[in-house]
């Protein structure tokens, strides 16, 4: 119908705020330039941290008559109700990078990240450096986001298994804050712990841990003492894996949209969920190109280190 | 003999009353103003609902929290608190022995004992109401994390049934894309807001204890002169707060039927925010209850005039805030008039909060 | 002819950092008894009330209420136990309407009643011809009628025991006795009430007993009959006073020829003043006299542009000058000392020494604050001066009793030096010696060459120290009265008159 | 001796906080305060809390001055440090080459922001009345936003040299640069508030306007002077840790940093409704925040109760400190040493407790 008036799709997609992470920054980003007009899309985004103004935001647009909701939930729960009365309105509702908890009748097609496999991917390559023991400082993100939950789920089990060793369990508090970060390592050095591998759940938080072993004088990265993964493919976390300031980066990555477009033109929608594809990068395997096409944010050009 | 009649008496607006007039008429205006800008959004009788359906913990949180502002208090914890009453029911309402009259127990013991605890703080041992509630806030957070972190949704067949409850109003309503009536829908929680608003803004203004919030918050030193009980009177606004709070977790967990981290965060501060909007000074003893939806309100149709018009994700935040702008200086001018005596503005006596039908003083 | 005994205190005591305020007292109130509490400004008669009512907790001492040892935790408890008070700080809530200040805190019903208390109230409030309505929000009364509902809501109170602190501080004659009669009624139903004034007469004209405090010990308890007048001050202050009536007003050092020190055309403020002119000359004191509300200290308000001004010109020494701000007006060499102390007056937190310095430190500008030492120094030499009793120059001026704080924003005023000074009600709230020293004081900087405008709700205290009268009514001039001569008979004519013709003696 | 106890009863409060605090720290092992040397500087806990402070200290000290004057809080400093340390990347990354010149015009640069923004809170509540954490609601919603637009929306990367040298040590230097700025910054507050009245008008204006303004001072003007500081103050603040940093973050940088200011100024014993304060005492609780956020890794709490523990340290640590429990020790004190005297003991002098209601 709307598609008739203008001849473009209308499209509402209710997502989370950029002001959320560097990984929403580049998602918000991302759908914007995919679902523009230029691309054939008459399309609206709603950002808000808040699930019943994501849930409001949502059945304005189904009032609006959108073609497609695309739904990126800051709560996976309480939207049965909205997603019903989409279908009704014969709306194809499709969800990124986060899942709903709901019948999957509900929605037409998932195209997630999947925050455990990345914890797993990250845990394998821990226990796959050939330490002789680990002795891991971890280092969460905001207690009970799907990414925590996700990314610790792996360390956990593999600590329960005895695989490895929690010596430091922190977290870099609700803003992923650097700064935390930075204080949870400098407890462990200041507590004598002996520890030779850092898992911090995004790159900042990674950057701050690092800045504390430096400020201590404790070698890490390649050939050091210290082994450092981050998480997310920002390009500065990227460059420090590449100049082997730290160890490892896990990918989560942010763009489905162009992946969601192809399906939306073809008109060929698959159902259920998909898991995107994510890759770990390491000193070893990392390549300018890879950073070029994976990372987000800014580049600090090659060869550049944070500290 | 001389003086009596020196003086006329000015029928003057009291400031709760003219500040919950400017709220009022604003919000009104800015709603005529997207009715006509948007009027495939704002027509529809389910916008204004949904308003309601969707935000009433907010909406009873700000309630409460409004109560604290005019007995001169602050209470920042209301969101968190929220947020684990409704994972505490998560996890009660899963496990075997759940039931819902359990579930509303727990959400109330939570709320009331959070009140009791910080009310105690604050107005016996007279720590600033600010720490305490900040303390209160990060207690809810450790204490919702250490219950659980994960995200719970509700399965319990009896919970699921209240959880889509609704009343259906079938002559009003719209039809949507494909051309169906869809009936207009109001959820429970719409009601309790309702009723809460009737008791709580009666109670502030029939009730003993009511009065005394004003007088408390409006000059504390006076209040304990006058013989009013200030340490118990600012506990029990806690009280309440905690109480609201406690509703408005199973308010919350009610509509989403879900227990998670996230739920109802930030929301002191849109709380706050809606309160000031509808005319509550931080300063305490001015305010009046019926300003707080109109506060809460006023935000969330910023929110959706937004999404309406389609604003670029990046000016969001920028233009809500600009919006947000226009408002407070808007109501801040109007008031600044008001006290140039340009202009005269008058409240129907049916609508005054604080002081009733005026009784000519017989000189 | 003395009657059962419903009050006693036994050797109270009561101590602040640096002060005994109350030191051994005994206190003794009877049936039916208007016993005054007399004593200099500081000698603890409010503490002493304070401590009865619970606000403060007595470190020594045993206080019985008919006979049952009582102990007050809150004022909430004395006032169930029927002592009604009204304290020298008006204590009301601004933002609550009339008839709610009255009935606060006083009624046990869980709800409230407006249509019936603002019933009550409006009664009450004519029963005093108290000029405000019941649903008036209080901070839109003048101080004077706040004044007269606090006394209005403890009078009300079915009380055994009423203590009023300076009730009449602020009120005119009429009020005054207006409430007399009242508290004769209460005696005759009686009630014992506790009443503490600086003016002496009225003492004389109500009161049976009189209890003299000084520096927190007790001096003595008299029958009033049995004491002078003359005895009285004497015991208050520890000394004689010099007889008041040798003060000799000085004439302006210049003739009204040559240009005056202030001059307006036509002034008036958004307080409501209708534009009025208005000259001083040097050495000049002059004095605005009218009733309550006239206008008097909206009139010098407008002087100081302490509210907004909106229209008129002013001159000084001729020249025209533009006051918009009190900055201005302080440049321009006037100073205003208000006459609602603590809403105006005082910075309560800050120390005795903070509050002298304030509006000096203000001319010299932001960049050039005085040393501790300087600013210590003045403080010391106005502490002395004026005989301001505070433990130290650093003790928060809200814990200084209300005359001596009164005292402290004199002593910020002379410290500036102003060739202008404007008081308004300089002396209420302050004992007789210290009057005294501030009429004489008045007149010395005149003589010096200052001009002063004082305003004085006792006329007798401008008849005595000013040359000229304006006299207003209706917020407007209605008569200006010159001479050294002039009677408290003349003023009330014009008043009465409405002032048809300006008549010079 | 007398005279100092004098000098400090206002800070009774934060220092009594901070020495449970390191009370606390030194049961849990007694090598708390060793400093050792590493790369050339000072190492230890002690060098780290003073380093990890450095930003809350400064926004304290200024918020200590907006709440003394505008009795409210202002939310958005967070919020202003992120776009003022845009604007100082922005400046720097367009430079060819980075000097200290480029440094100290970025710097000033980020300063005039934060005064502009400053202003515009300022103007809100001082011009149009409107309550402080209303008005900072607005850039509190907007400001992050605008951070990232300046950003071109990236997280760019600071990695010169210099940026590094003052966010971390300048060699030859053995104490951390974060620490040493802080120090001077401290110290020129010191000196502003010893060559001017700032401190008796923004008392004043912050006790009773009305009377201030009778006085010749401009409550107005004062008023938006504070968020002019609290401005400056951000600009400092949003400098130090994006250099610290070595990245712009416009999503977390210094998020919600105003609940832990506000915090500071509240344990540094200044009343949140405006009037007296300190700045010595928000500077301590800056601190004793930071150190408590370090006690509770310790001490190795369970991540997901971390914040129980926190919360339940603070309620202890203000309800010891708290004016009635204070009372309630020093009456018992009394009454001990009356009964001891009584006893027949050699009479101790007794410290008299103050009257309790009187504010
Ligand atoms: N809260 C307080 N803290 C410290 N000192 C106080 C406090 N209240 C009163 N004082 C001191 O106690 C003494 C007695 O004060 P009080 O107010 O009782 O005097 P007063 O007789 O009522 O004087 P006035 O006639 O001026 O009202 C004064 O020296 C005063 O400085
Ligand atoms: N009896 C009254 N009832 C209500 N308002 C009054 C009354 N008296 C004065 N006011 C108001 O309070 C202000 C007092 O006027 P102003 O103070 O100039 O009078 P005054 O002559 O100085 O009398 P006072 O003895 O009260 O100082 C005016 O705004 C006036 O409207
Ligand atoms: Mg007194
Ligand atoms: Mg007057």
């Amino acid at each position: 119908q709307a598609q008739a008036e203008t001849g473009l799709t209308k499209v509402g997609i209710v997502n989370l705020p950029p002001e959320e992470s560097g990984y929403r920054q580049a998602n918000v980003e991302d759908m914007n330039t995919v679902f523009s007009k230029a691309n054939g899309y008459d399309a609206k985004q709603t950002n808000t941290m808040d699930n019943s103004e994501q849930i409001a935001a949502a059945k304005g647009y189904i009032r609006d008559g959108v073609d497609y909701l695309l739904i990126s939930a800051a709560n996976a729960s309480g939207w049965d109700d909205t997603l019903k009365s989409a279908k009704d309105a014969g709306i194809k509702v499709i969800l990124f990078d986060r899942a709903i908890d709901t019948a999957p009748a509900n929605y037409q097609a998932a195209l997630l990240s999947d925050m455990a496999y990345e914890g797993k991917k990250a845990v394998e390559w821990v226990l796959g450096l050939g330490l002789p023991k680990i002795n891991l400082i971890l280092i969460r993100g905001q207690m009970g986001s799907a990414a925590e939950i996700g990314r610790s789920a792996a360390v956990l089990e593999a600590a329960k298994a005895g695989k490895l060793n929690i010596v430091a369990d922190g977290t870099g508090g609700d803003s992923w804050s650097l700064e935390e970060a930075r204080k949870v390592v400098e407890a462990a050095i200041a507590a004598g712990k002996d520890f030779n591998v850092i898992y911090a759940q995004n790159d900042g938080m990674a950057q701050g841990a690092v800045q504390a072993l430096q400020a201590a004088g404790i070698s890490h990265g390649k050939g050091g003492k210290v082994k450092v993964i981050g998480f997310d493919f920002n390009r500065f976390a990227l460059r420090n894996v590449q100049a082997g300031y730290w160890d490892a980066d896990m990918q989560c990555n942010p763009r489905q949209a162009a992946e969601i477009s192809k399906w939306i033109k073809s008109g060929n929608i698959p159902s259920g969920v998909i898991y995107q594809e994510e890759l770990l990068l390491t000193t070893e395997t990392i390549t300018d190109e890879l950073i070029d096409k994976w990372g987000i944010n800014a580049d600090p050009g090659k060869g550049v280190i944070t500290r | 003999m001389a003086s009596a009649n020196i003086l006329k008496q000015k029928a003057r607006l009291s400031n709760s009353n003219i500040l919950f007039l400017i709220a009022a008429v604003i919000f009104v205006l800015m709603y005529l103003f997207a009715i006509i800008s948007y009027p495939a959004s704002f027509m529809q009788f389910q916008t204004f609902f949904d308003l309601f359906n969707l935000n009433a913990p907010l909406l009873i949180m700000t309630l409460g929290l409004c109560i604290v502002m005019i007995g001169g208090g602050i209470d920042i914890s209301i969101g968190s608190v929220c947020g684990l009453i409704t994972m505490a029911c998560a996890v009660y309402l899963q496990s075997e022995s759940g039931s819902i009259g359990g579930a509303i127990l727990i959400a109330l013991g939570i709320g009331i004992a959070f009140g009791i605890l910080q009310g105690y703080l604050i107005a016996y041992l007279e720590i600033q109401p600010f720490i305490i509630t900040l303390s209160g806030l990060f207690l809810a957070q450790g204490l919702l994390t250490t219950l659980h972190k994960d995200p719970i949704n509700v399965t319990m067949p009896a919970f699921v049934r209240l959880r889509d409850f609704e009343f259906v109003i079938t002559w009003l309503g719209t039809r949507n894309r494909l051309g169906v009536f869809i009936p207009c829908e109001i959820k429970p929680g719409t009601v309790l807001v309702v009723i809460l608003l009737v008791i709580l803004a009666s109670l502030m203004k029939w009730s003993r204890f009511g009065r005394n919030v004003y007088a408390v918050g409006g000059n504390m030193h006076s209040a304990l002169m006058l013989g009013v009980n200030v340490k118990r009177t600012i506990f029990i606004t806690y009280v309440i707060s905690g109480l609201t709070a406690g509703i408005a977790g199973f308010v919350y967990i009610m509509t989403t039927g879900a227990g998670n981290v996230g739920n109802a965060a930030g929301a002191e501060m849109k709380a706050i925010a809606s309160a000031i909007i509808g005319g509550t000074l931080l300063n305490g003893g001015v305010g009046n209850l019926l300003g707080a939806p109109i506060g809460t309100l006023t935000l969330l149709v910023i929110n959706e005039l937004i999404r309406a018009a389609g604003v670029q994700s990046n000016f969001q935040a920028m233009v809500s805030g600009l919006l947000l702008y226009f408002f407070i200086v808007l109501q801040s001018i109007i008031m600044s008039l008001r006290d140039r005596k340009s202009i005269k503005l008058t409240l129907p006596p049916w609508l005054k909060l604080s002081d009733k039908q005026q009784v000519p003083s017989n000189q | 002819m003395l009657s059962e005994t419903i009050l006693e205190m036994t050797d109270i005591s009561k101590s602040f950092p640096g002060v005994k305020a109350l030191d051994g007292v005994d206190f003794k109130l009877r049936k039916g008894e208007i016993h005054a509490l007399m004593g200099e400004n500081g000698a603890g008669k409010s503490t002493l009330i304070k401590v009865i009512t619970g606000v403060y907790e007595k470190d020594a001492g045993l206080i019985t209420l008919q006979g049952e040892s009582i102990h007050f935790k809150t004022p909430e408890e004395a006032q169930n136990k029927g002592i009604g008070t009204v304290y020298q700080e008006i204590m009301l809530c601004p933002n609550l309407t009339v008839a709610e200040n009255m009935f606060i805190g006083r009624s046990h019903t869980a709800l409230v009643n407006w249509k019936q208390m603002n019933e009550k109230a409006a009664e009450l409030l004519a029963s005093l011809s108290i000029p405000a309505s019941p649903t008036q929000e209080l901070s839109s009364c003048s101080i004077a009628v706040q004044q007269m509902i606090a006394i209005a809501r403890a009078v009300d109170m079915d009380c055994k025991i009423l203590i009023l602190d300076e009730p009449t501080s602020s009120l005119d004659e009429d009020e005054v006795h207006k409430l007399f009669a009242l508290m004769r009624q209460l005696k005759e139903r009686g009630v014992g009430i506790i009443f503490i004034t600086h003016f002496l007469e009225q003492v004389y004209e109500i009161s049976d007993m009189i209890t003299v405090l000084r520096n927190g010990k007790l001096v003595g308890e008299y029958e009033t009959s049995a004491l002078s007048q003359f005895d009285l001050i004497a015991k208050m202050l520890g000394n004689e006073l010099e007889d008041i009536s040798k003060l000799k007003k000085h004439e302006p050092v210049a003739s009204d020829s040559t240009t005056p020190v202030f001059e307006c055309i036509g002034l008036s403020s958004s307080k409501g003043v209708r534009p009025f002119n208005f000259t001083i000359q040097k050495g000049e004191v002059n004095g605005f006299a009218g009733l309550l509300g006239s206008g008097r200290s909206e009139s010098v308000r407008a002087i100081f542009a302490a509210d907004k001004v909106t229209g008129g010109e002013v001159k000084i020494h001729g020249k025209r000058v533009k006051i918009k701000t009190p900055l201005q007006a302080i440049q321009h060499g006037i100073g205003y000392l208000p006459e609602d102390r603590k809403d105006d007056g005082i910075i309560a937190d800050l120390s005795v020494r903070d509050n002298i310095i304030l509006t000096l430190q203000v001319m010299k500008g932001f960049f050039k604050p005085l040393s501790l030492k300087q600013a210590q120094a003045f403080a010391q030499e106005y502490i002395e001066k004026l005989n301001i009793k505070t433990p130290t120059p650093n003790t928060p001026i809200k814990s200084l009793s209300g005359g001596n704080q009164q005292k402290v924003i004199l002593a910020r005023w002379l410290l500036t030096h102003p060739e202008y000074l404007i008081l308004d009600e300089p002396t209420r709230g302050i004992d007789v010696g210290t009057k005294v020293e501030i009429q004489k004081l008045v007149l010395k900087l005149a003589s010096e060459g200052m001009s002063l405008t004082f305003i004085s709700s006792e006329i007798d205290e401008m008849l005595r120290t000013c040359s000229h009268l304006i006299v207003m009514k209706d917020r407007q001039i209605v008569a200006q009265l010159r001479g050294t001569e002039l009677t408290e008979n003349d003023v009330m004519n014009v008043i009465a008159q409405g002032g048809k013709n300006t008549c010079a003696k | 001796m007398r005279k100092v106890i004098k000098n400090v009863s206002h800070l009774v409060l934060p220092l009594s906080v901070l020495t449970l605090l390191v009370i606390i720290n030194l049961i849990k092992g007694a090598d708390y305060f060793y400093i050792t040397m590493v790369n050339g500087a000072l190492y230890g806990n002690i060098p780290n809390i003073l380093f990890g402070a450095s930003e809350l200290v400064i926004l304290s000290i200024g918020m200590t001055l907006v709440t003394a004057a505008s009795r409210g809080q202002d939310i958005s400093i967070g919020e202003t440090a992120t776009i003022t340390s845009a604007v100082f990347v922005l400046y720097v990354l367009q430079a060819q080459e980075v000097t200290l010149l480029t440094i100290v015009i970025g710097f000033l640069l980020s300063c005039v922001a934060g005064l502009l923004l400053g202003a515009f809170n300022g103007t809100l509540v001082s011009v149009f009345k409107v309550q402080p954490m209303v008005a900072s609601l607005i850039l509190f919603t907007g400001g992050r936003s605008i951070a990232f637009m300046i950003d071109g929306k990236l997280s760019p990367i600071l990695a010169n040299d210099l940026s590094n040298k003052i966010g971390t040590v300048i060699p030859g230097v053995p104490i951390q640069t974060p620490i040493i700025l802080t120090v001077l910054f401290i110290v020129f507050v010191a000196v502003v508030f010893k060559t001017t009245t700032l401190r008796l008008y923004v008392e004043s204006v912050g006790i009773n306007p009305n009377a201030a303004r009778l006085n010749g001072i401009n409550p107005k003007k004062i008023i938006f002077i504070t968020f002019l500081i609290m401005g400056f103050c951000s600009a400092v603040a949003g400098f130090i840790a994006v250099n610290k940093a070595g990245r712009h973050d416009s999503v977390n940088l210094l998020k919600l940093i105003m609940m832990d200011a506000i915090l500071a100024v509240a344990i540094g014993g200044n009343s949140l409704g405006g009037g007296k304060f300190s700045i010595s005492g928000s500077v301590i609780g800056a601190y004793t925040i930071e150190m408590l956020n370090r006690t509770l890794l310790r001490l190795e709490i369970d991540p997901a109760m971390i914040k129980v523990f926190k919360a339940v340290f603070i309620i202890i640590l203000m309800v010891v400190a708290s004016p009635v429990v204070r009372l309630y020790i020093s009456r018992t004190m009394d009454k001990i040493r009356a009964w001891r005297s009584a006893a027949g003991r050699a009479p101790i002098p007794t410290t008299r407790a103050a009257g309790k209601k009187e504010q």
